[in-house]
């Protein structure tokens, strides 16, 4: 009987060097990479880059329209709206970081718990997630920070708590789908012991469906920030965010609609830009999905 | 069959006891209390004992929170402080609103997403093929508040339209009421619609490899039949099982859409009891919703067993 | 035309990446009337994606690059790559039926096997009733020794084993009695004694029918069981072709010799196994000369240098090596 | 050879596996697929031993069973006088050192994110203390002796042919120089002409490394070729078991002769007269009563239905499972 079973979560990648490379020959990869790589660029040299100071206000250069000067134009307290995207940037990608640790933290040890052990550790805490997963992403994330006060420390906490579920059935999943392959079997009849087999075995095996996981969770991270300071219950004034500046921009569409065109592209480039890397990421790793 | 049902509906006590946990705990985490909150600044020892009193927060937790959930299963989910209307009947008139701009947006959804899917995996890597997969990327990637301003931005400068700003209902008024939806239902589906296409298509071509399709094929049996009796039936299940977990995300969009265009639906009213820290309100509507994701859900996995029979086998 | 089938010059490729691969490369074959025709050969040499082409169902991104194929069909000779859709559909399933592998994933799971028999009927016979449907699946089930096949109609694939529901490919595969049957691998997957029940019963059935079988196997045992004729692959060509006795008795090419030892030596003396050393190689790094070069004992420079052509070296019986003749491949 | 004779390494008694089966709301336990059932055979020194049978018949899991990889429901294993059944895990995990296990299936049974350095080192490490220098001569000395070269040593599974993935298998198992092994069909994933090099690999090591060899496979022609002895498994229960030889030319039970009979002659002037069971093999959650194979048995009794047989001997080291024992040829 010739079955061929194909091995299971992915061919090996020796050394990460050539997972960048592979990515990057990809033209979806590069895409999301350049795309990727210019968010995190304007986060990280956000001070070099602007071209005022944030919350600098400019009563004589209110709702001015891009120019040489506010490449992007000014906003209704005449604020240079580049340099709020600029600064918006380093507000998305930290609150979405540091979510997405939080969520794949907590998920990976919930995840890993759940999937090795089994037994009633495992219907305790898929339970919990299945509970946490009824709610809208959204909704629970609005709920938690009403009654925590709103706070850009209590969004990372919302968005990271509503993203523990996924990760933890990623991580769950996997480590059942490892576990069940022969070379687990055969790491046990090496002699192995149980923890040499969860973190040498085990783990490697499932990093990629969690890397896939992380990146498109961060791209959920990010929208989920946008939604709530659209709705003024994220990041709050003075400090920059892409959502309220465009909730801001709904006043005064009429004149002045590169208040809300310029914080749209950017959400949109950055949400798009993480799930093209994130759709990438999961063909280079896992082949057998590439469909 | 009816042992299956039976059993799912059992297993969502748990489920459910488990929400309402969850959202009690989360009421008890507010700053300060709720007292100070609905007094404000004329709070006296009296009044504030009155309304401690009113609100059972002299007993103990556990008693609390059995009095809440023996309430709400009754359909008592207590009054607003803004208001002191009574809080379910406001929640059911409002979901009406909600649920039609959800079901418009399943339709739209639907419609876009499983012909578009199906040909893309037919025809796969071919120029149909990219532009439908760079279409639901973009469905999935654009946020909801993000495309709204855009589409009103674009339709007030191009077209000088605006939306009705006030809401009219759909039996009052067939036509209005439709103009007021349609957009806000487009982009509430088209979220839903990039992850359906995504995983229609993934989920037909996982299908088309399948044995029993060549089997069929060499049938002779027509490309039709091939494709939708046999390919479709079978790749629904996990299209079926995205489509029951966008439910949320879905109901998640009606905060942010029915902000956006003004309707009055249970969205827009949980955002107010948000924003007006009316906890009843909040505290309601977030139940209502969660309970209403799982009992999707619960009919999403019934209807499984009328396609699959494999399943109700365990 | 003589033959029921005859494959003329049939060559496939893939697609790597941007490149393409052949897979088949200018394969001849004719199938008589009445006759069963064996394909052996190893993982990867072109025996499988033979028979699709024929179906013309070859999977994405196999293509077919060149060749054509002549069937004779009940309605006079067809060339079945020139066909169009409704034609092609017309042949599959009532002149040339298939079965597969694996029986466990070949029957839809979520339908029936009564609505999957009644579908076979009905794509070619629109007309027929429910009841006339009903009685031809329970006499095909019949004859292929289906126990209860009333119970049978009404059960899913699931709820059956895999050699009842490889019984049930047979007879949905004959339900329109084609002239033509193509088994690929047929009871690879099965156990050896429901191996045996399996292929007494395509015996049995030929005999019953006018059917001709193309039976594709790597089991030489299943060849030398069922098989009148016989073609050897080995990467992409044919490499031997016989009377089945011929071919086992007076085996002339080296890669059928060292098969046919392989297997026979595993109940011989030697402790050691006869092996033939290296891997096949695989479509893309085929080199010019013989592709069993590398592997064959009796190798030349020759070999290296040049394509051997399959040539007849006794009546019926055709060989491409230059151990037997010195034709070398156009 | 007689019993008193053989040098016994492995004594499998009445080994016993159930696998619950769970359903309802709770994962109430509803019954239980018997695996195997009241298996006992015995093993010596240097002796290749065969388990043969169709699938599902719980060879397998006796395999598994045998090196604690599934937990037996019942009966004891003594490996060399222990009995590996009292053994706690971390006694068991040393002992490991001494048995090992080859899989079927090479393409699933090496960590893909392993190297072949990796693969073949980490056994060492566990259960030795060696210095570098011993560590990398070890790895090596294996390596050159299933026909690799130490440039390889840095390569991936996926870099390699199924055949070359099967020999580093075979390495990693046998590096520790285990006295025991059992492998579980390791070539019927492979090509044919790829089976008969890792046939003869296989047999080669046995001898050089005096090893024992549970050899478990549904190939009768290469069960017959490899092992000593052999046992023919049927529904979780031996048949027949003895002399490899003996047992193939004079199978005495009749699942024996039939699934002998089965097997594909290669000569087609001479095709075998197949005794053609009728059915399918009874499920394993709900064995019939008597004998196992009596649902399928041309020459049941109302016995048969009754009772199960036991192995008794027939012939010198050749034992049947059968009320009737015809004597087959």
């Amino acid at each position: 009987m010739k079955r061929e079973k194909k091995p299971v979560i992915n061919r090996a990648l020796p050394g990460n060097e050539s997972l960048l490379r592979q990515l990057w020959n990809d033209p979806m990869g590069r895409a999301g990479m350049i795309g990727v790589g210019l968010v995190i660029l304007l986060a990280v040299f956000a001070p070099w880059i602007a071209r005022f100071e944030v919350g600098k206000m400019n009563s004589k250069a209110r709702f001015a329209a891009p120019n040489a000067t506010f490449w992007f134009g000014t906003d209704n307290f005449g604020r240079d709206i580049f340099s709020r995207i600029v600064y918006g940037a380093r507000v998305s990608i930290i609150v979405g970081v540091v979510a997405v640790s939080i969520a794949a933290g907590f998920g990976y040890l919930f995840g890993l718990i759940a999937g090795f052990f089994e037994g009633k550790a495992e219907s305790v805490i898929m339970m919990v997630m299945d509970i946490i997963f009824a709610f809208p992403h959204i909704l629970l994330a609005l709920f938690i920070v009403a009654v925590l006060g709103k706070s850009i420390v209590n969004t990372m906490i919302a968005i990271g708590i509503v993203n523990i579920p996924v990760f933890t059935r990623t991580v769950r999943a996997s480590v059942k789908t490892v576990k069940s392959t022969d070379y687990i079997a055969n790491a046990r009849s090496i002699g192995l012991k149980k923890m040499a087999i969860l973190f040498r075995h085990v783990t490697p095996n499932i990093l990629a469906p969690f890397t896939v996981q992380a990146t498109l969770a961060l791209s959920g991270a990010i929208l989920t920030e946008a939604s709530m300071s659209f709705l003024g219950l994220g990041i709050q004034p003075p400090d920059p965010s892409w959502g309220s500046m465009l909730s801001d921009a709904r006043k005064y569409m009429e004149q002045a609609p590169w208040m809300a065109i310029f914080p749209a592209v950017f959400i949109i480039v950055t949400i798009l830009s993480f799930n093209i890397l994130g759709d990438a990421l999961r063909d280079v790793l896992d082949p057998k999905l590439k469909l | 069959m009816r042992d299956y049902i039976i059993r799912r509906l059992l297993g969502l006590i748990p489920i459910l006891i488990g929400i309402s946990l969850a959202i009690f705990i989360i009421m008890q985490l507010i700053p300060g209390d709720v007292v100070s909150g609905i007094l404000g600044i004329e709070q006296t020892p009296e009044l504030r004992a009155m309304w401690e009193k009113k609100l059972g927060l002299d007993k103990p937790l556990v008693e609390q929170y059995l009095t809440w959930i023996g309430k709400a299963v009754t359909g008592d989910f207590g009054e607003s402080f803004r208001t002191g209307a009574p809080v379910f009947p406001e929640i059911m008139s409002r979901f009406r609103i909600s649920a039609e701009l959800a079901i418009m947006g399943c339709i739209f959804a639907w419609i876009i997403a499983l012909p578009l899917g199906i040909i893309s995996a037919l025809k796969r890597n071919s120029v149909i093929d990219r532009v439908v997969r760079v279409i639901a990327l973009m469905g999935v990637s654009i946020p909801n508040f993000a495309s709204a301003t855009l589409i009103i931005l674009f339709l007030a400068k191009g077209f000088n339209y605006h939306t009705p700003v006030k809401y009219v209902g759909l039996f009052e008024n067939f036509g209005t009421n439709m103009e007021i939806m349609v957009i806000p239902a487009f982009i509430l589906g088209s979220v839903m619609a990039g992850s359906v296409m995504r995983m229609t298509r993934s989920s037909m071509l996982e299908v088309l490899r399948q044995d029993y399709i060549k089997a069929v094929r060499a049938k002779g049996a027509p490309e039709r039949v091939t494709i939708f009796r046999h390919a479709f039936r079978n790749s629904s299940i996990p299209i079926i099982t995205l489509i029951g977990m966008q439910i949320g995300s879905l109901m998640g969009g009606t905060v942010v859409i029915e902000q956006i265009f003004s309707i009055p639906g249970l969205g827009q009213y949980t955002l107010t009891g948000i924003n007006q820290r009316d906890y009843p309100v909040v505290q309601g509507c977030v139940l209502f919703i969660a309970v209403l994701y799982v009992v999707i859900n619960l009919l999403v996995d019934i209807l499984y067993t009328y396609i699959d029979p494999r399943i109700s086998y365990n | 035309m003589n033959n029921l089938l005859e494959i003329r010059n049939l060559r496939i490729t893939t697609l790597r990446g941007k490149s393409k691969v052949l897979l088949l490369d200018k394969v001849d074959l004719d199938i008589p009337h009445k006759c069963s025709f064996g394909i052996v050969g190893e993982s990867g040499c072109g025996k499988s994606i033979t028979a699709n082409a024929i179906m013309n169902m070859l999977p994405y991104p196999l293509s077919i690059s060149d060749g054509d194929i002549r069937y004779d069909s009940r309605n006079g000779e067809v060339e079945l790559l020139k066909l169009d859709k409704k034609a092609i559909r017309a042949i599959r399933g009532q002149e040339i039926s298939m079965i597969f592998q694996e029986p466990m994933t070949s029957l839809d799971p979520i339908f029936t096997v009564e609505m999957q028999m009644y579908e076979a009927l009905a794509f070619h016979h629109p007309a027929m009733t429910r009841q006339e449907m009903r009685d031809r699946a329970l006499e095909m089930l019949h004859r292929v020794n289906i126990p209860r096949p009333e119970q049978t109609l009404a059960s899913y694939p699931h709820q059956l084993s895999g050699g009842q529901l490889q019984r049930i490919m047979i007879a949905i595969a004959l339900i329109n009695d084609p002239r033509l049957l193509l088994a690929d691998e047929p009871t690879t997957a099965l156990d050896v004694t429901i191996q045996a029940q399996i292929l007494r019963l395509m015996n049995d059935l030929k005999e019953q029918n006018d059917t001709s079988i193309v039976m594709i196997t790597h089991d030489l045992g299943v060849i030398a069981e069922t098989c009148e004729e016989v073609a050897v692959f080995y990467a992409g060509q044919i490499v031997e072709q016989a009377n089945v006795m011929e071919l086992f008795h007076h085996t002339a090419h080296p890669y059928t010799l060292g098969l046919l030892q392989a297997v026979t030596s595993l109940g011989g003396e030697s402790r050691m196994l006869y092996t033939i050393p290296g891997i096949v190689p695989p479509g893309g790094q085929w080199s010019q000369g013989c592709r069993f070069a590398d592997r064959c004992a009796r190798c030349t420079e020759r070999c290296r240098e040049a394509m051997p052509a399959l040539t007849e070296i006794s009546p019926g019986h055709k060989c491409r090596c230059f151990l037997n003749s010195e034709e070398v491949e156009a | 050879m007689s019993e008193q004779k053989r040098d016994i390494l492995l004594d499998v008694r009445h080994l016993q596996v159930y696998f619950p089966i769970k359903s309802g709301l709770f994962k109430k336990v509803v019954g239980h697929v018997h695996a195997v059932e009241d298996v006992s055979f015995t093993v010596a020194r240097r002796e290749v031993f065969a388990l043969v049978g169709e699938s599902g018949c719980g060879k397998s899991t006796t395999g598994s069973a045998i090196l604690r990889l599934i937990e037996p429901t019942g009966g004891e294993v003594y490996f060399d006088g222990e009995n590996l059944s009292a053994l706690n895990e971390e006694q068991l995990r040393l002992k490991r050192r001494d048995m090992q296990f080859i899989f079927q299936n090479p393409y699933a049974s090496l960590n893909p994110r392993m190297n072949v350095w990796q693969l073949l080192s980490e056994p060492l490490k566990v259960h030795f203390t060696l210095s570098p220098e011993e560590l990398k001569n070890r790895v090596e000395e294996m390596l050159a002796r299933i026909g690799m070269t130490p440039d390889q040593l840095w390569r991936y599974p996926h870099q390699f042919s199924g055949g070359q993935k099967q020999r580093i298998s075979i390495a990693r198992a046998l590096i520790t120089h285990p006295s025991f092994v059992v492998a579980d069909e390791p070539v019927s994933a492979l090509d044919v002409s790829i089976q008969a090099q890792i046939l003869n690999l296989m047999m080669e090591l046995q001898q050089e490394m005096e090893l024992s060899l549970v050899f478990i496979s549904h190939d009768l022609n290469v069960v017959r070729h490899i092992s000593n002895r052999v046992g023919v498994m049927y529904l979780g229960s031996l048949m027949e078991t003895g002399n490899t030889e003996e047992v193939y030319r004079h199978p005495a039970h009749p699942y024996t002769q039939a699934l002998l009979s089965a097997v594909p002659s290669h000569d087609p002037a001479n095709k075998s007269k197949h005794i053609v069971l009728e059915g399918d093999v009874p499920n394993p959650a709900s064995p019939p009563t008597g004998c196992p194979f009596h649902t399928r048995c041309a020459y049941c009794t109302e016995e048969c239905r009754q009772a199960k047989p036991q192995l008794r001997e027939i012939a010198p080291d050749h034992y049947a499972a059968c009320h009737h024992m015809i004597k087959g040829d």
